[in-house]
């Protein structure tokens, strides 16, 4: 049976922003579809009306011809359409049976023998049994899948599902994908990942700004055709310049090791590198591989043994973060809204979160607000961050300029070394483009940069050398030149 | 039509307001009920409100009253702001009690100046010791605080109960669940003769003056505010985030321990089974009324004072119940967290035709 | 001493006598925490479920008016809890606290015209076969209908959680209301659903004490038992069953300890009134100390708001 | 004509001073303060029954219930002190110190304070009742009705009130049955009906078939009324809350007390004393005696009353021993009251330690 999903003249404002307007497209089955844009580009949203957990302002949607009314997310589901969050929509706490059935008024037994079936069919296993918690991503995403696949879906929505899986999870995540478009569903794949576009799917529809900017059949397209358009510009080609790097060691690890209580944490084994003046070392690696754990190592965070870390000829293990910053090393955590900064504070004391002797911020125990909001204005400006209310409190800045003001705020006091950890994670293209500028200005600058990002393409980019964490075991490490991202997908699978 | 929107930013108008307006909805919803129980509303109100402080007699018992709650509120705002609950400060103001009066009670037949200082000093390490249960728990063990400081709360009580009663009940009081009566150097010194408000509020003033020194002009206060809302980002930053909460807590329990030594120094003078009126909990709604702001703290304390003499007031002059200060109370707080409301969301008229 | 088989059974009858309204209050509480709502206002629920149950059995003389009417008074009561945090968001914790207040207030005021009244006989189950079986049939028989519905109760709530689909969907609220809100689940409708359930055990709890356990009402009669409730639900790690044995620990130490008193052993009652409180405190740290456990036995969102903005 | 003018100048003054009399007669007004609510039926309803006489006397009167013996006692202590009445009835013990402090300031309004003993300025009067006269009698039925020759008491704290009480109960028990044995519970709390429940079924569990109690709520006759054994009322007559169990009970009085002392206030004669009257000045009073209760047991008990009454027998004559069987009471003797004021020790019979 044929399905055709209609959207038809969509439009949904929120406060200061229209997410979509007037979006119309047209969906049939048996075929891919890729949902492209930026952050930001209203994909999520439409995406969201789709799965009835966004009411449009405006706009209808038909399925095969007949209005669809989607109130809520059980409206989507009872017209057979399935989604799949890009943030997992389970529950931790209950078994994965429990999550499987919980949208489901079938028994639970006929509800048993169907998953088993498609389980079966597509070659998944999981343990039914055990609590959520338990599993890995790629097994969440199995699980939220199966859970589409018990109602039989006609339409299949998956929003950015590859972002936590490995190179292998995502083949075989692809193959069951096309698996399901031959068996007539129509799929509806959201992504800003261009690769994966021209890897699996059929048709794309490019979305920016909250407008529909272009629909075209994938062999028309090529990686820089559709970065065009999804930028709505000419991709500036960042290239590193490649200059003979100074050979002066920074920063050297000597057999660093971290143990655990936590279960849910990465023990670290024997990392061993060193990083010249100028130069940037990329980590790669799928998360929860140890990466946090290693940047929490390296930032003082967590504290080491004395003679474990080296930076400028001091031993510098046992030091926490703010007095490895007055030995000139900065920190850009992966977490922004978490760590790096706290939404509920204003952005100059946020700023004040980097305390280093020279800055007087706080002078005799008190507060240097003058000093603090001088700076904190130089930050603003220095590094484009889009405001220039710095009382306004973080959590109403952007991602993407909560991301600069970061990195302007650890930048700002001339680090010798800038440790990063997923610096342009989330962030749309203008952003991340300003920050790899940053970064490679840093290394002009005979500065150098620990790296540490779960997306190869920026690895591959930014740095000079390259090493894969895998398990909270670091491979060897490569010069970038030498390396291919085939490479790293194997060392980040855990091959050789 | 109607409808509900988020506010971009939360209104700064209305976080002072929305006291003020949830103490005139307190007032009238207050007024309604006397109404229903069959009194004349302003009558009643007037002797709730007005009568108690109309003379200074009346003034002295307002601010005695909003001492310890003025006190305690101080403490917990660190916690608060924070994001630490501590709701554990009747515990600690008990426990305070405990340790003071115990000093106390070492020189109840003795005189000298240093008695007073030891006697605060050692309710302010009550208060901090007991205070220091929930914050090492929840920063070593990472248990829930809300649990656990409301559990010591009962326990607290239980030991003063089980000392009062027994090992320090008066040997010359017959087994009466009473200690002795602290002696005149162990009291907190008298404001004015005649009247019952002491030098105990000067200490709740100072307490006013150096958390909002604290809190909004020192690096310390700085690092207490970062490590509650996120020890991750204290420990990013550099600080020592769990000593931080402990410190917290600490500041809180010393409050809540010196507002219990206010308590029986002051117009008690012994220990007894029942040292405060649930100061600590009552110190809850005050912190909250006041914001969580020193000033407003204050104006906080005096206004939720008032329903305690209010409630006594009212009912020697017209029987009403006595109970009703407990329901004033607990109508400011509903109307004050429902009123916050506003501080997030507007309302907007949107023309329905459309 | 000879330990006679039947005083035995006696003094088991009253501790479970007075586990009773711990066990209402608690398995009320447990849906409710269950859901992800902390609702320190158990206390006040109880107490106004004891004043109304005592003053509709007064006025109206029925039993069962009074007894359903006490659970209804509880549903309103934590109305005001519900739309208040899930309709305004406002804190859990402190609108708890405001609504123990108030309750305590309001009852007390309510209460002022039944202060001294004799309460009416409660009917009791099974009363003829009270000597039957030596031991058993003091812990058997004899007992009212709310006794035997309070120890059923754990059970059916265990069934409830565990095997049913609104069980789950309540459970899953308390895990992620993200989750569920987009799933389709009606997060607000749930704890909205679940606070009123919890009103009216805590009701029902109270109407226990005020009209068969003491049959009279006092001001402040629930004297604690609600905050103890509270521990109850901590102590037994979110669990109906453990609730069953906590309640009957927590509710029996008074008991015992007066049983200890009459045959001459003697330990500060303070001691043991304290108790419960440390015991929850112990397992508290003993359960957070493991982060799966905690996550496991949690529900991970008990305490935070949440709101959906469309 | 001299005379005359005497005469008519002492008869206007006799009449000016009986005016005046009388006009201060109308005014004074009496104010009570009490730790529970008035309608506990028990400690705080007696009183308030008291104030009610007080107020059919034609005397005006204020109340305030359910004050704490916190610091806020003080408080309502010189509220009303301030607002013009003139004798103040504080009753409870707890309100002892504040009672004192608050008439050291205010010197022309009297206080009497109820069960104390510091009377630390003139204007301050104590009052109690001899409750133990009661007990005696109540010990009598108790020993009598008894089968199982266990007896249950609730008591409160351990204060020579109470003490006094549990040592005339189980002499008067002993005297008319020697088995028997009295089986003490402290409940720690003189209001708290769940507490009192829990003790007293624990006591009937134990096989007490007549429990008696020296705590203030109704509970314990309930559920003696539950178990099928016998209790007495404490303070008021509890009759009506348990028709079954209450045998009788024994009433707080304090009636003729209030008006008698509201009455000198007016005529000016209040002087400071400490007053413990008990059967005989009706302070005590025995409720009406159920009829389960065999005729002569009836005979019995109310032969003993009058002689309480009128002092022919006292609840304390020797010889009386403790229970280390040292001897307290000499035969022939009676205790005096210094000693009942004081008494920290259990006599011989009684079961158990009393706690410190």
């Amino acid at each position: 049976m044929n399905t055709n999903l209609k959207i038809s003249n969509v439009t949904k404002i929120y406060p200061g922003c229209v997410a979509n307007d007037n979006v119309s497209l047209e969906f049939n089955s048996g075929k891919i579809y890729a949902l492209l844009g930026e952050n930001g580009a209203g994909k999520s949203t439409l995406v969201k009306i789709l799965s009835g957990v966004v009411i449009p302002d405006e706009g209808k949607i038909y399925l095969n011809e007949n209005i669809l009314k989607l109130n809520s997310p059980s409206d989507a589901k009872k017209n057979d359409i399935g989604m799949v969050f890009q943030h997992f929509n389970l529950f931790e706490t209950l078994s994965v049976f429990e999550n499987l059935i919980i949208d489901s008024d079938e028994k639970r037994e006929s509800l048993r023998e169907k998953i088993d079936t498609i389980m079966k069919k597509y070659n998944f296993s999981i343990d039914l049994d055990i609590p959520v918690l338990n599993l890995s991503a790629g097994q969440k995403q199995k699980v939220e899948i199966i859970r589409c696949l018990i109602r039989s879906p006609k339409v299949l929505i998956m929003d950015e599902p590859t972002s936590v899986l490995t190179e292998q999870e995502t083949s075989e995540l692809f193959l069951s994908l096309k698996k399901f478009s031959e068996e007539g569903i129509l799929i509806i794949y959201i992504t800003h990942k261009l690769k994966e576009v021209m890897q699996l799917c059929d048709e794309v529809a490019v979305m920016r700004r909250g407008k529909l900017v272009s629909v075209s059949q994938i062999k028309n397209e090529n990686l820089e055709s559709l970065a065009n358009k999804m930028v709505g510009q000419d991709l500036k080609i960042i290239k590193k310049k490649k200059e003979n790097n100074s050979s002066e060691q920074l920063i050297n690890i000597n057999n660093l090791n971290f143990t655990s209580e936590d279960p849910f944490e990465t023990n670290l084994v024997d990392i061993n590198f060193s990083v010249n003046r100028g130069e940037c070392l990329g980590i790669a690696g799928i998360s929860g591989n140890g990466q946090s754990e290693l940047f929490q190592v390296l930032s003082g965070e967590i504290i080491s043994n004395k003679n474990s870390i080296e930076f400028n000829k001091n031993y510098i293990g046992d030091l926490n973060p703010q007095e490895r910053r007055e030995y000139l090393m900065a920190f850009s955590p992966e977490d922004r809204l978490e760590q790096a900064a706290i939404p509920q504070m204003a952005i100059f004391e946020n700023v004040a979160l980097n305390n280093f002797k020279s800055s007087n911020f706080f002078n005799n125990g008190l507060i240097n607000e003058s000093k603090i909001k001088e700076h904190s204005k130089k930050i603003i400006s220095d590094f484009n961050v889009n405001t220039d209310n710095i009382d306004l409190k973080s959590q109403f800045l952007s991602g993407g300029n909560l991301q600069k003001l970061i990195i302007g705020r650890e930048l700002i006091t001339s680090p010798d070394l800038l440790i990063c950890f997923n610096p342009t994670w989330g962030l749309d293209v203008g952003a991340i483009n300003y920050i790899h500028e940053t970064l490679i200005k840093i290394n002009e600058q005979n500065k150098s940069i620990i790296l540490i990002s779960t997306d190869t393409d920026e690895l591959l980019k930014l740095s000079d050398k390259i090493s894969v964490i895998h398990k909270g075991k670091l491979s060897k490490i490569m010069n970038a030149e030498e390396v291919t991202s085939e490479k790293l997908g194997i060392l980040m699978g855990g091959g050789n | 039509m109607i409808k509900i929107v988020k506010r971009d930013q939360p209104s700064k108008t209305i976080f002072f307001f929305t006291p003020v307006l949830a103490i005139f909805l307190t007032l009238v919803a207050g007024g309604l009920i006397f109404y229903i129980l069959g009194f004349k509303p302003f009558e009643a109100l007037k002797f709730f409100f007005i009568v108690p402080i109309a003379d200074k007699y009346g003034l002295s018992e307002l601010l005695l009253k909003a001492t310890p709650l003025c006190l305690i509120a101080i403490g917990l705002s660190f916690c608060f702001k924070s994001n630490n609950w501590n709701i554990g400060a009747e515990g600690q103001l008990t426990f305070g009690a405990i340790v003071s009066g115990g000093v106390a009670l070492l020189f109840y037949d003795q005189e000298g100046f240093y008695i007073l200082p030891l006697v605060i000093l050692s309710g302010a390490i009550g208060g901090m010791i007991y205070a220091s249960i929930p914050a090492i728990l929840k920063t070593y063990f990472n248990t829930n605080e809300i649990l656990v400081s409301l559990m010591l709360v009962y326990v607290s009580k239980l030991i003063l109960d089980y000392l009062v009663v027994g090992p320090w009940s008066n040997p010359e009081g017959f087994n009466f669940p009473e200690t002795r009566q602290f002696s005149d150097s162990a009291r907190l010194p008298l404001l004015f003769e005649g009247l019952r408000i002491h030098t105990g509020i000067f200490l709740a003033l100072a307490a006013v003056v150096i958390s909002w020194f604290v809190f909004y002009k020192t690096y310390l206060g700085f690092q207490m505010k970062v490590s509650g809302f996120s020890l991750k980002t204290a420990k990013y930053a550099g600080y020592k985030g769990k000593k931080m909460i402990i410190l917290v807590f600490l500041i809180s329990g010393a409050c809540a321990g010196l507002a219990g030594v206010g308590e029986i120094t002051g117009p008690i003078g012994q220990l007894h089974r029942e040292v405060s009126p649930d100061y600590g909990f009552t110190a809850i709604i005050v912190a909250f009324l006041g914001r969580l702001h020193p000033v407003g703290i204050i104006f906080a304390s005096l206004v939720v004072a008032i329903t305690y003499l209010g409630a006594e007031t009212a009912q020697i002059f017209m029987q009403i119940p006595k109970y009703t200060g407990q329901v004033f109370q607990g109508m400011i707080l509903f109307f004050l967290l429902a009123s916050d409301y506003l501080l997030y969301f507007k309302f907007k008229f949107i023309d329905s035709k459309k | 001493m000879i330990i006679d088989v039947n005083f035995v059974g006696l003094i088991i009858a009253s501790i479970m006598a007075s586990a009773v309204p711990l066990i209402l209050a608690s398995c009320g509480e447990l849906i409710t925490e269950r859901s992800g709502v902390l609702n320190l206002g158990v206390e006040g629920m109880m107490i106004i479920g004891a004043i109304s149950g005592f003053a509709l059995m007064t006025v109206t003389g029925s039993l069962i008016i009074a007894v359903f009417g006490a659970m209804l008074a509880g549903v309103l009561i934590s109305t005001i809890f519900a739309f208040l945090t899930q309709t305004l968001i406002t804190n859990h914790v402190a609108t708890g606290l405001a609504l123990t207040i108030f309750g305590i207030g309001i009852s007390a005021m309510i209460g002022k015209n039944f202060v001294g009244i004799p309460g009416k006989e409660f009917p009791v189950l099974f009363e003829g076969l009270k000597d039957t079986i030596p031991l058993l049939s003091p812990i058997l028989f004899g007992h009212s209908i709310v006794f035997y519905f309070a120890f059923a109760l754990p059970f059916i709530t265990s069934y409830f959680l565990k095997k049913t689909k609104i069980g789950l969907i309540v459970r899953a609220v308390g895990d992620s209301p993200e989750s569920a809100s987009n799933q389709g689940i009606n997060v607000r409708f749930v704890r909205y659903a679940c606070i009123l359930y919890g009103g009216a055990m805590c009701g029902l709890a109270g109407a226990y004490l005020s009209m068969i356990y003491t049959p009279q009402w006092i001001e402040n009669m629930t004297g604690g038992r609600g905050w103890i409730a509270l521990a109850l639900v901590v102590f037994s790690t979110w669990n109906p069953i453990k609730i069953l044995i906590g309640a009957m620990i927590f509710g029996g130490l008074t008991i015992i300890q007066f049983h200890m008193q009459a045959i001459g052993v003697r330990i500060p009652v303070q001691f043991l009134t304290a108790l419960p409180y440390i015991v929850t405190i112990i397992v508290l740290v003993v359960i957070s100390r493991d982060s799966r456990k905690i996550r496991l036995s949690t529900p991970s969102s008990l305490g935070k708001s949440f709101h959906k903005d469309n | 004509m001299h005379k005359f003018l005497i005469r008519s100048f002492v008869s206007s003054l006799v009449l000016l001073f009986t005016l005046t009399v009388a006009a201060v007669a109308k005014d004074v007004k009496a104010a009570f303060v009490y730790i529970g609510p008035t309608g506990d039926h028990g400690w705080t309803y007696q009183h308030d029954v008291g104030r009610k006489a007080v107020e059919a006397a034609g005397f005006k009167t204020t109340y305030v219930e359910g004050v704490p013996e916190s610091a806020d006692a003080e408080r309502v202590l010189r509220q009303l002190a301030n607002s013009g009445h003139d004798i103040i009835f504080t009753t409870s013990f707890g309100y002892m110190n504040p009672t004192n402090k608050v008439a050291k300031e205010f010197p022309n309004v009297k206080f009497e304070h109820a069960t104390g003993y510091k009377r630390e300025h003139p204007n301050v009067a104590t009052y109690a009742a001899r409750f133990y006269e009661g007990r005696t009698i109540l010990g009598t039925i108790a020993g009598t009705m008894t089968k199982s020759n266990v007896i249950g008491y609730v008591a409160s704290f351990p204060i020579p009130e109470v003490i006094r009480g549990i040592n005339s109960f189980t002499l008067a028990a002993q005297k008319v049955n020697p088995n028997i044995k009295t089986k003490i519970v402290w409940a720690f709390t003189w209001y708290d009906p769940g507490k009192e429940a829990e003790a007293a079924k624990a006591l009937i569990d134990q096989g007490a078939d007549v429990i008696a109690q020296h705590t203030d709520s109704t509970a314990i006759v309930q559920m003696a009324e539950k178990a099928g054994v016998y209790a007495f009322g404490q303070a008021s007559d509890m009759d009506k809350f348990a028709p079954k169990a209450v045998l009788t009970s024994v009433e707080n009085n304090w009636g003729p007390y209030y008006v008698d002392r509201v009455k000198a206030v007016a005529n000016g004669t209040w002087s400071q004393k400490d007053t413990w009257h008990g059967i005989g000045d009706g302070m005590v009073v025995i409720s009406g005696l159920d009829s389960q209760m065999p005729s002569d047991l009836q005979a019995k008990v109310k032969k003993l009353q009058a002689d309480l009454a009128s002092g022919k027998v006292h609840s304390f004559t020797g010889p009386i021993y403790d229970q280390k069987g040292n001897l307290m009471v000499a035969e022939g003797k009676t205790a005096d009251d210094g000693m009942l004021a004081g008494m920290m020790t259990y006599v011989k019979g009684v079961e158990g330690d009393i706690p410190k």
